[in-house]
């Protein structure tokens, strides 16, 4: 069980860290909400997995369970209302005519 | 040991986040900066153990610190949210720094975190612990300090930020009405 | 075991040193929103992990829930007060 | 077909309360009391209206639903991670607009949320029906265009699509 959640935390490590060097490469603001809303969703769902792994079965499972399911349904509206205000404001995202 | 590693490096993400908020060139920026300074500062308050006050730096700096300086910015003016600073004196620049320095030394003197030979745990908490039930019949130890050793200074607390609303709401309302 | 947890705590931290990066030099304004938003997603895992090392997991975790809501309000009001604004 | 008031009210009451007692921890009969008139009272006071997204929420199939996501979810981030770590970065970013023909506004917000957790596509702008999603490559507006994933969510909303 044990060797189990620490082999899931590093998965979501390994993809934290791909989504900040993510959002260190990509060129523009819609690029980088892809590896706002998704990596790191992904990331944090294996690291909080993982963490609920170690609890163990139980109450504190369940909690922890709680704040999972709220970051995946929450992590993509923020991106969606973030990159919504960005099209609204007037930014026009680089395309593959004009790259 | 390793648990003063971490704390270290929190505190220089807050020195980090505060220090940029000087960088910017515009309000709005410096108004997220200050939002991510009150999400490291509550990481530092969790970690030290203080977890009710993490959680109202969180509630009242992030969440409706950043909506009110939002709220703010919405009717200023855009030319009045560009930032001109002039440069920082050359000795507060010089001063600081060494002041810094200065009260980190001094930190080395004062008594380990829990420390149960340290003159506050022995002299004036026992007291509070042993009498607060007697004196004032209330099961909680901190309402009981707050409420009623201390109830002069709460009242009067209480009457500044009673002061400082009716200030706002006298500030912020209708000029009609 | 609890090394491994302060390794994790130290490594989310560095995670978010490059967030912070976002933050401050983002060319646009919504680049600065969206690395708050990767603050926000490092400080509700780091919370947790916390609470496990603190072995105190059901209090640490009533923090990271309130900051999950919390980081939704921040987003909506600053992406409703941009819309209306414009960029600057 | 459509379930009367009564019932959605006792189904969202279930669910609210489900969440309660996770996150309360306190099982003695002053607590169960408690949490159960609050969730009754914020579920009263979310039940009936036809504009709400909860309206007629179908519970049970959007959890068994909830696994095939995920699945997506995987699958995009390995994308992503790809595209990422390709020191020539070979990202083609496209805009797209998608007409759904789902009517239930909890199964468009469904939709949503779906098209952002699927690869490399976001949803930047809902109105009405329409999308207007951002793509990152060709191979990530495949999966709209062929409109698999709202054939799945009509199977969950008992619609019908064909029209």
């Amino acid at each position: 069980m044990v060797v189990l959640a620490i082999g899931l935390i590093l998965v979501g490590v390994f993809f934290l860290v791909v989504a900040a060097i993510g959002t260190l490469r990509l060129p523009d603001v819609f690029s980088r909400s892809h590896a706002v809303s998704l990596t790191d969703s992904l990331g944090a769902i294996c690291v909080l997995g993982g963490l609920a792994l170690y609890q163990g079965f139980g109450i504190n499972m369940l909690k922890i369970l709680v704040v999972l399911v709220l970051l995946i349904l929450l992590n993509p509206v923020i991106a969606h209302a973030t990159i919504r205000a960005a099209y609204r404001a007037g930014l026009k995202p680089q395309t593959k005519e004009d790259p | 040991m390793m648990y003063s590693v971490n704390i270290a490096l929190l505190l220089l993400l807050v020195l980090t986040a505060a220090s940029a908020t000087f960088l910017v060139k515009e309000l709005m920026s410096s108004v997220f900066i200050l939002g991510s300074y009150s999400f490291f500062l509550s990481l530092v308050w969790a970690w030290l153990g203080a977890v009710d006050v993490a959680f109202v730096e969180a509630v009242i700096g992030a969440g409706l610190g950043t909506v009110l300086f939002l709220v703010t910015l919405f009717d200023t003016a855009p030319k009045d949210s560009r930032l001109r600073r002039p440069p920082p004196p050359l000795a507060g620049v010089l001063g600081l720094p060494l002041l810094g320095i200065l009260l980190l030394l001094a930190a080395n003197d004062l008594p380990q975190f829990g420390d149960p030979t340290s003159p506050p745990n022995v002299h004036i908490s026992p007291v509070y612990l042993q009498n607060s039930y007697a004196d004032t019949l209330t099961p909680n130890v901190v309402t009981s300090v707050l409420m009623d050793y201390r109830a002069f200074d709460t009242l009067i607390e209480t009457v500044v930020i009673f002061t400082a609303g009716i200030a706002c709401a006298l500030l912020l309302r209708e000029p009609g009405s | 075991m609890i090394d491994f947890f302060l390794f994790l705590l130290i490594t989310l931290s560095f995670l978010i040193l490059v967030y912070l990066y976002r933050v401050i030099q983002g060319p646009t304004v919504f680049d600065r929103v969206l690395g708050l938003a990767g603050i926000s997603t490092k400080a509700i895992i780091l919370g947790v992990v916390m609470g496990t090392v603190y072995d105190r997991v059901e209090m640490f975790v009533d923090i990271s829930t309130g900051y999950a809501l919390l980081n939704l309000v921040g987003a909506f009001a600053i992406a409703k007060f941009l819309e209306q604004r414009g960029t600057p | 077909m459509k379930p009367s008031f009564p019932k959605q009210f006792i189904a969202n009451t279930l669910a609210l309360f489900s969440v309660w007692l996770v996150l309360s921890g306190k099982y003695d009969n002053f607590h169960l009391v408690l949490g159960f008139m609050a969730s009754c009272g914020v579920a009263w006071l979310n039940t009936g209206f036809p504009n709400s997204p909860f309206h007629n929420f179908p519970w049970v199939r959007v959890v068994l639903y909830s696994p095939w996501l995920f699945l997506r979810i995987v699958e995009s981030s390995l994308h992503l991670t790809k595209l990422i770590l390709n020191p020539s970065l070979p990202i083609k970013p496209t805009l797209i607009t998608y007409r759904s023909h789902l009517k239930h506004r909890g199964a468009i917000v469904l939709l949503g949320n779906s098209v952002t957790l699927t690869p490399g596509t976001i949803t930047v702008e809902v109105n009405g029906n329409t999308f207007l999603v951002h793509a990152i490559d060709d191979t990530a507006a495949k999966d709209l265009t062929t409109g698999r994933m709202e054939r799945k969510l009509a199977w969950v909303f008992q619609e019908d699509t064909n029209h």
